[in-house]
């Protein structure tokens, strides 16, 4: 096991209303990389996702057998087991969904709102953190004057940067997203690409894509989903891709 | 310490569901044991078939049950053609602005207090009906009735609106495809698959209109007997309630009017148990 | 034939239309023009001054004065029992409660929201009377009971229209709050509840206004002809719905009846801005209102 | 100039008012200091005058608060015996087992009739004892059976906790059947109001609420008036009590002290009562 290793996942077992979604699934992710996880709609790409930051659990009819490991400060840490915190868990270890999520707030709250969970009371810290995530996820110079303004009056691709700010906030070891260019028109999704790779230094990154551009431009390495199994993919053109069955969208 | 935070509220939330939904069991307890007296020295079942006659000692509510069930369905009756044309107005058939409109008025009926429905009663209906049938004062079953009517309505109206517009709008489309009229859609489309949406705001408005006191008591007369015609004026077992409230504990009149209360509570559980029986019936089947 | 049949039904579908608009249209038209000359300061003041009434010096008789006071303290009592005990029931349901748990409880709340509310006032008197026997001297019906069984009247409607918001939230916005390390109970209050709001809030209004309406309850446990403004809750007090009621069979001169025709459309007026109200929140309005910084 | 005014001004309203009470307060000194509040419920006959005294009292100590409720004599009895209310109006003497099971004490302050009233309109102005009895039972259906109009009689009633329907009950009809056709109403003024409405009504109510809205019937050639009742005439006539539970005590004392006052005997007379005094 090397020394870069971020996250272990065991023997993974899920299945959704019945269907055996995820079949025995080990694998491992290294720190600070970025992996793209292809396949066909609908096979438990996203899923997979909720796994690590147990998120599936609020789904009713959902089931899950196996183990997920984190390493947090250089130990590795169970999420499964019961002494582990789940805030905790999902403090370290951003979500980014499909479609652009921002809450029923202002901007400012919206990125200001995870601070708000932990319990943060001192503003100057909060606002600083605000605006360092801002600025991370390259926002910051487009609403730096219309902070207070409803978040849902941001276009798409600006909503999406959002949510990343929202989930950078906390400084997260983790990224999950789930897709976060499909509901994107192409400049908007290229923009998110550019901000993902800036973030790789310093987060480990699993992104669910069905863009095989896109994945063959950004990830370290590329898993295909299919059948409840997971394959390694050479990194390669895309056109290789589409050759074993995947679809370009 | 978050945990316990959180839990204990969780507690204080089923705590709240709890004090709330007893409140259901909590007053048929009340009726049925300040009933009770009453219903074991006469039998249930007898005094619902005993006329009422308290200077004989005869406490039932016969007339009274057939009074309140006389006057809800004619309302309902009443009340169903015109919500189901208004309904099929605004879903359907009319023109759009009509339909905004349509459903504008509707919607600010449900807002109109039942009293003032009672009020006009007694200053319009009254006498028009009394005029226009030459034969008793006009506080009868056929005022209470026709005033239900108009109470119960919104309620029908806006919820075969609902149904209709659950109907799946593949089914319309195929219909619009083959040059169908709006009448057509309506009647060979909409209504066969809306029709228990249909039944179900029927048995609705049915509980509205058997359970309303004030236009009952203000406008149908009140006379303790079982109405022979729709020109009779009746009691409904609301308006005995209201009209026998006294503060005696011993008296056997004060006991009487649980009874009504649990007849009507009764009424109001098989109207409910009606209602979500066809409610599950209808997600089972819905394509 | 079948043309035929298709025609009178389309004509019965207008008339059925033009019936109920009409018939409402006669209603209200009647009662406004049978009572708006009564609409001015005397009608709700009487013979006092309006300052001396305000100010609770004098008593106001032959004016609406008491009967409002005694509708807003009405509401405002019910609703502040009502929409705690609501509102935590209607999340209850929403949030935690399993799926037998919830089939039971929403039987109950269908059952209490169809018990006719005159049922409700029976019992709340027969507790009155209950209490007043065995428990206090103090306790007979007033204000306090009133208040407490519309309450009971309006619960199902706050919980069930708190439930159905919550529940028909998206559920990818059930899943934000939790990805960001949100504990369930800071998912509630932090996004679920706001992001609803404007549903609960409509059916608050919608409760406010079956409170100023009810009479049935009112009629049984505590409401009288002539009271002034209530001093305490213990005290029994006059309402608007209850005073259109009792006009209607006593009246004794035709000025009292056009006070009468003063009430209820007094009574309908805010019934309507009531309703007008809910519809408002319902579009969204709240959205804007209530989430700046 | 303009604070002169309104000085000047001040100091007539602060006049008027402190002489006004003063003046007024002859019998009302009675109520002088006192505060709280009285509940009141039952007859509806006595309605108006309760109310009239309440105001003139509230207006004089703004103090005191009066509630006041109808519901019926039965009610009232019933309510001030359970303790519900301070003073339970009747408008028939409590019977023997009332007055032991609850110790009323029990205040009469007027003199009241319950006569027959039909619409103005309808030209019946005379019946017999024989007639009324008839006609409350159901057994004459049609105006016209007694000098009417070829209409039906519409017969109205009160409901069993009424006091003027007991006393009518027991000295018109002589304890007679009342008609199961018969409309209820729950009061007095609601009575009046309804006969007023309907031509073809016939019912009872208490001389006190009979104007030119509704007109009297004569029983046996004698008119229900004010005078016929207090010469003893008018045979169907009644006492106006108000109970209390045992001793009356505070504001319940006073008023019913204040109603037998010359003050309160002039609103009794007033409201179209004979006064006891």
């Amino acid at each position: 096991m090397s020394d870069a290793v971020k996250i272990n996942v065991y023997h993974l077992d899920f299945s959704y209303q019945g269907h055996r979604i995820l079949k025995n699934v080990t694998t491992q992710f290294e720190e600070n990389t970025l992996t793209a996880i292809v396949g066909p709609s609908g096979v438990g790409k996203s899923t997979f996702l909720t796994t690590i930051n147990r998120l599936w659990e609020t789904v009713p009819l959902a089931d899950m057998k196996g183990n997920v490991e984190i390493k947090f400060n250089g130990c590795f840490h169970d999420v499964y087991d019961q002494s582990f915190s789940l805030p905790r868990l999902r403090r370290s270890v951003g979500m980014v969904f499909q479609t652009p999520n921002p809450l029923p707030m202002s901007i400012y709250k919206n990125v200001a709102f995870p601070l708000k969970l932990t319990g943060e009371k001192d503003k100057k810290l909060v606002a600083r953190n605000v605006e360092k995530a801002l600025k991370r996820a390259y926002l910051w110079q487009e609403v730096k004057d219309r902070l207070t303004d409803d978040a849902n009056l941001l276009s798409g691709g600006q909503q999406q940067r959002l949510c990343i700010a929202r989930a950078l906030v906390l400084e997260p070891e983790i990224l999950l997203l789930d897709e976060p260019t499909s509901s994107l028109d192409s400049r908007a999704a290229m923009v998110i690409e550019e901000l993902l790779l800036t973030l790789r230094p310093n987060c480990t990154l699993i992104v669910v894509s069905h863009y095989l551009d896109q994945v063959s431009r950004i990830a370290d390495r590329v898993i295909e989903l299919s059948d409840g199994r997971f394959l390694e993919r050479p990194l390669g053109n895309p056109s290789q891709l589409r050759v074993s069955g995947l679809h370009r969208t | 310490m978050i945990r316990i935070y959180e839990k204990l509220i969780e507690k204080l939330l089923l705590f709240s569901a709890a004090v709330s939904a007893s409140v259901t069991i909590l007053i048929f307890g009340f009726l049925v044991i300040l009933g009770l007296p009453i219903i074991k020295g006469g039998h249930f079942f007898h005094l619902l078939t005993e006329p009422w006659s308290p200077y004989d000692g005869m406490y039932g509510i016969y007339p009274m049950v057939i009074g309140t069930l006389s006057i809800a369905f004619l309302g309902v009756l009443f009340g169903f053609p015109l919500s189901l044309g208004c309904a099929s107005l605004i879903s359907v058939l009319g023109p759009k602005p009509v339909r905004r409109f349509l459903k504008k008025v509707v919607q600010l009926m449900t807002g109109i207090p039942t009293v003032i429905y009672g009020f006009v009663g007694i200053f319009l209906l009254v006498p028009f009906i009394r005029e226009l049938f030459q034969e008793g004062s006009g506080m009868c079953v056929l005022s209470a009735s026709l005033m239900l009517a108009v109470l119960v309505s919104p309620t029908m109206i806006l919820f075969f609106i609902d149904s209709f517009d659950q109907v799946p709008k593949s089914y319309l489309d195929a219909v619009d495809s083959i040059g169908g009229s709006r009448i057509q859609k309506f009647l060979y489309v909409i209504l066969p698959c809306a029709w228990k949406g249909v039944l179900t705001g029927l048995i609705l408005g049915l509980g509205r209109a058997l359970g309303d006191t004030l236009i009952v008591l203000m406008i149908a007369g009140n006379t303790v007997q079982v109405p022979g015609s729709v020109m009779d004026s009746a009691r409904s077992l609301t308006s005995q309630i209201a009209l026998v409230m006294a503060a005696d504990y011993e008296s056997p009149e004060f006991k009487s009017i649980f009874t009504c209360g649990i007849v009507l509570y009764l009424f109001t559980t098989i109207v409910v148990i009606g209602v979500r029986t066809l409610a599950m019936t209808r997600r089972r089947s819905r394509p | 034939m079948n043309r035929i049949f298709e025609k009178l039904l389309l004509c019965f579908a207008w008339a059925s239309g033009i019936v109920l608009v009409g018939s409402i249209a006669y209603i209200v038209g009647y009662l406004i023009f049978r009572g708006f000359e009564t609409l001015n300061l005397t009608l709700i003041f009487g013979d006092t001054k309006p300052v001396d009434a305000l100010l609770l010096k004098r008593q106001v008789f032959e004016g609406l004065f008491p009967a409002i006071i005694g509708t807003f303290l009405l509401i405002l009592l019910s609703v502040g029992w009502s929409v705690p005990v609501g509102l935590g029931s209607g999340i209850y349901l929403a949030e935690y409660a399993g799926k037998k748990v919830k089939r039971t409880l929403n039987l109950f709340f269908d059952i209490l929201s169809g018990i006719p509310s005159i049922v409700v006032g029976l019992f709340g008197f027969s507790v009155a009377l209950f209490l007043h026997k065995h428990y206090s001297e103090n306790i007979y019906p007033c204000l306090l009971i009133s208040s407490l069984s519309l309450a009971v009247l309006v619960l199902p409607y706050i919980v069930r229209t708190t439930q159905v918001s919550l529940e028909n939230l998206s559920p990818e916005m059930r899943l934000t709050a939790p990805a960001l390390g949100a504990t369930k109970l800071q998912n509630i209050f932090y996004v679920l509840i706001p992001k609803s709001l404007s549903g609960i809030v409509s059916g608050v209004i919608l409760a406010i206004g079956r409170c100023a309406e009810d009479t049935a309850v009112i009629m049984l446990t505590g409401v009288v002809a002539t009271a002034g403004v209530p001093r305490s809750i213990f005290s029994n007090y006059e309402a608007l719905p209850f005073y259109i009621y009792y006009i209607s069979a006593q009246y004794s001169d035709p000025q009292e009846l056009l006070r009468g025709y003063g009430a209820a459309i007094i009574l309908l007026t805010l019934c309507v801005i009531l309703l007008f109200c809910a519809f408002v929140i319902k579009k969204q309005l709240a959205y804007h209102v209530l989430y700046r910084i | 100039m303009k604070v002169r005014t309104l000085l000047v001004g001040l100091a007539v309203v602060y006049c008027t008012l402190v002489f006004g009470w003063t003046v007024q307060a002859s019998d009302l000194g009675l109520f002088e200091g006192e505060k709280g509040t009285l509940k009141i419920a039952g007859g509806t006959a006595h309605i108006p005058v309760m109310k009239e005294a309440a105001k003139r009292i509230i207006t004089f100590n703004p103090d005191i608060q009066i509630s006041i409720a109808g519901g019926g004599s039965g009610l009232g009895i019933k309510q001030v015996g359970e303790g519900l209310v301070d003073i339970g109006n009747s408008g028939r003497k409590p019977n023997d087992e009332e007055i032991s099971r609850y110790g009323l004490q029990v205040f009469k302050w007027a003199v009241d009739g319950v006569g027959i009233a039909v619409n103005p309109k309808n030209p019946v102005r005379s019946l017999s004892k024989a007639q009324v009895k008839d006609i409350f039972a159901g057994k004459i259906t049609s105006w016209k059976q007694i000098g009417g109009s070829d209409k039906k009689i519409n017969v109205y009633t009160r409901d069993e906790a009424s006091g003027t329907r007991a006393v009518f009950w027991k000295k018109a009809l002589s304890k007679g059947e009342i008609s199961s056709k018969a409309y209820f109403v729950v009061s007095n003024g609601g009575m009046k109001s309804a006969i007023a409405q309907d031509p073809n009504s016939i019912g009872y109510v208490s001389v006190g609420y009979i104007d030119n809205t509704v007109a009297a019937v004569s029983i046996d050639g004698v008119a229900p008036t004010l005078e016929n009742v207090k010469e003893g005439k008018y045979k169907v006539a009644r006492g106006l009590y108000s109970n209390t539970k045992g001793e009356p005590t505070g504001l319940a004392k006073k008023l019913i002290k204040y109603l037998l006052t010359p003050d309160g005997q002039d609103i009794v007379a007033d409201k179209g009562f004979v006064p006891v005094k």
